[in-house]
């Protein structure tokens, strides 16, 4: 249903699919522990087991490809939970973690993930295809420092406004 | 000549003290009432039945530090306080309680009331502008278009009474009504009219007294949740005190109309002793439904306030009053 | 009632409503340009009360972190401490017993109905009705009673653990609880008497603030704002979790879209709640509240886990990126009132000051829940 | 100046002080300024069981002017600090402060190693009059703390010490 909808509009966006990982379940356990300490994973979909991971839809994309998957969401009227950064600093990239449900019946989450370097940390905004996303975008840009080319009104939203540091960046220090 | 200016004058000093003690215990007893209804003992530790909570309050607030804010207008801001007092007591002089105790009965009586009473909104007008705060402003801007739209409405049910009875002396309306329940102008089955509208007159008036007073459900100018206090917010200490006695005042000065006019005065609904008590009684009753409405109802909007005076009591008000015209020119 | 005049932009100024206002509820700011009465354009200043919880969350052991959550939202604490337990069971995979679930149920229910009484009353003191407060609060004392009693403190509750539970409920705690739900529901035809049937009240609500499907949508509005806009989104049964599936309860959904709607839906809420406190009592099962094998030392294997619940504010989300040490990696808190919140600034354009306060009344808002 | 005969007046003026902080401890009116968790245990304290308005305590002023006591109720952020410096220099003279809760006090359970958000404690740059500890404290403590604050200004005991007694 909308899993596979989903599933197959995100895989649109990967003309040449990679061998998509299905989920099983110690295996993909055993993979992120692989990945998290060796190299970070390839962009791509990958369909997780919901009773673990709590979402049912992985999908990796470059900060290029963000908008056009937002989009796909947006039209298969998805709502916004939130938007969210990781800093995996041994790899030195930041993450942007954007979440997305339905309110009908027919669940699935999908979770969007964009890697970016951390000496650049820019992703566009999608401001433009959910207002929702504003102060997800601003606290995520003065939490991590991560600029959303195009935000409308990019200054700190919980920090005092002239604050310039950024708290949940691991190499942070008060 | 002298005699009188003395009576005038020990007449006020009674008229003020009244005023005053009725301020300060009706806070007491808003206090309480409020506590009642809402299950809660209510102030009730200082004093016997916290009696004397209202005095405490009273030196707290006079010996708090008079402050006025920075680029407020000095001469408005301390007139304001003192123009919500002032007409309020100078009120009281002519209403009589009995029919000995009144100051100084007058022939117009009912003008002199009405014309200290529109007073009021300046003292808002004044106190919201001079203390320049956006809040306080927005504030005395709703005070003041209420006024307007409620006094109107009063004033034409007013002239109805006026009508009725033939005469603006407040002792002659009360003598027409005094000789049972059945004269009062609330329900004038035996009286000079047979008006049976006069019911909805009381209400359109009492309605009209609870917005001139800027009680709720029509206290859009001290609007708590939303405009912080209203156009006192910039008012500590004793300026605060007087607004708040000035509030006070004119619920007793609002109420003590509404007895007069529809309720027989100082008469006895079986026409047995009357005196001062009857009138204190209805008085007194008049207050607390004044009480009990606040804190039962939440607030109405400006706009739905607007709307219920001009669209509403003024059209109401006006019919009643040309019913009445025609029945007195038929009867 | 929407603007029916053509807003002047020139004529505007700005009014600064907050940080300390009677109607904010705590410390929220909204800078609003006003055209006299009418709003013309409204930013909402949130972070003065930020208390950095998910740096905490960093920084802080898994079960040193339990407190965190109930000091997050102090009114329903209960649930969002569930989201967390929830998700750190799921990572590192501990079995609850049943019993236990049960009586998270029950708590995380008599929770919602005191938060949503206390929204009651302070929703109608921002109407400027003071009674309802009162009586909303007395009640609200007997649930605080009942779950002091067994939790050991008034708001900010620290009851469940990984696994299970800080205390096992006694009999008190169950008469006491079947006591309290014939009187609540009592005490709800009261206030649909007092207040709900009140003229005043619904002029002041009825067509305020429509909040349409495709806004929820876009901003990721949950809860009664969601379900007073015809929305039926219930994490409880959308997603279900723990033992919600074996309840039988409604979700009540209105399709007026106005404050009032909202009002409706959380004052049935609250009686769908006591449906389900009444079905847990009598399917309460034997057994203990903490599982016989339990890891001593909490460590989630690597990844990244997710689980939403619905608390009494809405659909809460956590996220909890685990590294495998005995800290999380990373802990994002998505809370439902941060989205509703941000529905205002868009939504109160045009409106009267006094209608947006009323509106702000209906989202329900506890700030250092936004805040975080 | 000890030893100086000080000539009795007509006017008694230490009576006439002592009558008005009377007065002013039997009429504390807080300011309505909540900002965490506290805040709804002070309004539990203003509700029907406790009754804050039994000590004349209850009438809750949102504007500063008309307020004699600030109730801190909650955690400080760094950003809120400087509003509630204005809020305490807009309320005039004579006026006290009560620190109700943990946070208020030293920054609670907020206070750890690294955090960039919270000040740690009212009395950092208000003068606090009484401490009132808890997370948060119950109402009965808020009771506790009024009675305190009410000693403190008036140096007159509503009720006698349980030990003297």
């Amino acid at each position: 249903m909308i899993l596979e909808k989903t599933k197959s509009g995100l895989l649109k966006m990967f003309p040449e699919p990679e061998p998509v990982e299905t989920a099983v379940e110690e295996t993909s356990e055993e993979d992120e522990k692989k990945n998290a300490s060796k190299e970070p994973r390839k962009n791509g979909v990958v369909e997780r087991d919901y009773s673990v991971h709590g979402y049912h839809l992985d999908a990796q994309v470059s900060p290029e490809q963000l908008l056009e998957a937002v989009a796909i969401l947006d039209d298969l009227e998805f709502f916004i939970e939130s938007i969210t950064g990781v800093d995996w600093i041994k790899e030195d990239q930041l993450e942007v973690v954007y979440d997305f449900s339905r309110y009908d019946f027919d669940t699935c989450r999908v979770v969007i993930r964009t890697r970016i370097n951390r000496a650049a940390p820019v992703v566009p905004t999608i401001t433009g295809l959910y207002a929702g996303a504003n102060w997800h975008e601003r606290e995520t840009h003065e939490f991590f420092g991560i600029k959303f080319e195009g935000h409308p009104h990019l200054i700190p939203l919980l920090l005092p406004e002239d604050a310039d540091f950024h708290p949940l960046l691991k190499d942070f220090k008060a | 000549m002298s005699l009188t200016l003395l009576n005038v004058i020990v007449a006020v000093v009674i008229a003020i003290a009244f005023a005053a003690a009725n301020a300060a215990y009706l806070v007491w007893a808003e206090r309480r009432g409020a506590a009642r209804i809402q299950r809660r003992p209510g102030p009730n530790i200082n004093g016997p039945f916290g009696l004397l909570q209202p005095p405490l309050d009273g030196i707290k607030l006079m010996a708090k530090q008079l402050l006025i804010p920075g680029g407020a207008d000095k001469v408005l801001f301390i007139a304001a306080p003192v123009l919500a007092m002032f007409p309020a007591i100078m009120s009281f002089v002519t209403i009589p309680f009995s029919d000995s105790i009144v100051a100084k009965n007058m022939n117009v009586g009912i003008l002199m009331i009405f014309a200290f009473a529109s007073m009021g909104g300046m003292s808002l007008l004044f106190a919201g502008w001079s203390s320049r705060n956006k809040y306080a402003m927005m504030s005395s801007v709703r005070a003041v278009s209420q006024a307007v739209a409620y006094e109107i409405p009063m004033l034409i049910t007013t002239i109805t009474v006026v009508m009725i009875a033939g005469s603006m002396d407040l002792m002659e309306i009360v003598h027409q009504q005094s000789a049972s329940i059945l004269h009062w102008n609330i329900f004038p089955l035996l009286g000079n009219s047979h008006n049976i509208l006069m019911p909805f007159s009381f209400l359109i008036f009492f309605t009209c007294t609870l917005a001139e007073t800027n009680r709720a459900p029509f206290d859009l100018g001290e609007a708590e949740s939303e405009l912080v206090a209203g156009f006192h917010t910039e008012y500590g200490s004793m300026g605060f005190g007087l607004f708040f006695m000035g509030e006070y005042a004119n619920i007793v000065i609002g109420s003590c109309m509404t007895v007069i006019l529809f309720l027989g005065g100082w008469s006895c609904p079986f026409g047995l002793f009357p005196g001062v008590w009857w009138f204190l009684l209805k008085l007194y009753l008049l207050i607390a439904t004044f009480i009990w409405i606040r804190w039962t109802f939440p607030r109405t909007t400006i706009y739905g306030l607007l709307n219920l005076s001009w669209k509403i009591l003024i059209p109401l008000s006006l019919f009643n009053l040309l019913f009445t015209a025609g029945l007195i020119k038929v009867f | 009632m929407s603007s029916p005049i053509q807003l002047q932009p020139d004529e505007t100024f700005i009014l600064n409503v907050g940080p300390q206002h009677p109607a904010t509820h705590g410390v929220l700011r909204v800078k609003m340009e006003m055209n006299g009465e009418y709003i013309v354009d409204a930013e909402t200043v949130i972070g003065y009360i930020h208390r950095m919880h998910e740096k905490m969350g960093e920084v802080k052991t898994y079960p040193q972190y339990l407190m965190n959550l109930s000091r997050m939202d102090y009114l329903g604490a209960m649930g969002y401490s569930h989201g967390h337990v929830l998700v750190v069971e799921k990572a590192a995979g501990i079995e609850v017993p049943e019993r236990a679930e049960y009586i998270r149920a029950i708590m995380v229910e008599l929770n919602r109905v005191a938060s949503h009484l206390f929204w009651f009353g302070a929703f109608v003191m921002d109407l400027g009705g003071f009674s309802p407060l009162m009586y909303a609060l007395q009640d609200r004392e007997y649930i605080l009673d009942m779950m002091e009693a067994v939790t050991g403190s008034r708001l900010t509750y620290c009851y469940f653990r990984f696994g299970g539970l800080y205390n096992d409920i006694d009999d008190d705690f169950i008469s006491a609880a079947r006591r309290f739900i014939p009187r609540m529901r009592k005490s709800l035809k009261k206030y649909h008497k007092l207040v709900t049937g009140n003229i005043i009240f619904h002029k002041r609500l009825e067509g305020i603030a429509p909040l349409t499907k495709e806004m929820c949508r876009k901003y990721g509005a949950s809860s009664a704002v969601a379900r007073g806009s015809g929305i039926n989104f219930d994490v409880r049964k959308n997603e279900p979790y723990s033992v919600y599936p074996e309840f039988d309860f409604d979700v009540p959904v209105y399709h007026e879209c106005d404050s009032l709607a909202r009002y409706n839906v959380r004052m049935e809420e609250m009686e769908q709640s006591l449906r389900i406190i009444e079905q847990g009592l009598d399917k309460l099962p034997d057994g203990p509240i903490m599982p016989k094998k339990k890891p001593k030392l909490i460590k989630p294997p690597a990844g990244d886990y997710y689980q939403a619940v619905e608390t009494a504010r809405g659909s809460f989300g956590i996220r909890l990126v685990s590294d495998g040490t005995k800290t999380p990696y990373r802990l994002k808190l998505r809370s439902p009132t941060y989205s509703n919140m941000h529905l205002f600034d868009e939504a109160c354009r045009g409106m009267m000051i006094m209608d947006a306060l009323a509106f702000m009344g209906s989202l329900d808002l506890v700030i250092p829940e936004i805040d975080r | 100046m000890g030893t100086q005969n000080v000539p009795s007046s007509v006017v008694q003026f230490a009576i006439v002080d002592k009558l008005i902080n009377i007065g002013r401890a039997n009429s504390l009116w807080p300011l309505t300024f909540g900002i965490a968790c506290c805040a709804i245990e002070m309004m539990a304290t203003g509700c029907a069981r406790f009754d804050m308005s039994r000590f004349g305590a209850e009438v809750f002023r949102p504007s500063a002017r008309q307020s004699d006591v600030m109730i801190v109720a909650g955690t400080i952020t760094k950003k809120m600090m400087p509003g509630i410096k204005t809020l305490y220099d807009q309320m005039p003279e004579p006026k006290w402060v009560m620190a109700l809760g943990n946070c208020a006090i030293s920054g609670g359970p907020f206070a750890f190693e690294g955090q960039y958000s919270i000040v740690l404690g009212a009395d950092e740059f208000l003068p606090v009059d009484v401490y009132i500890p808890g997370c948060p404290p119950r109402p009965e403590a808020l009771l506790q703390g009024i009675i305190e604050l009410e000693h403190l200004v008036s140096d007159w005991k509503r009720w006698k010490n349980p030990e003297a007694a």
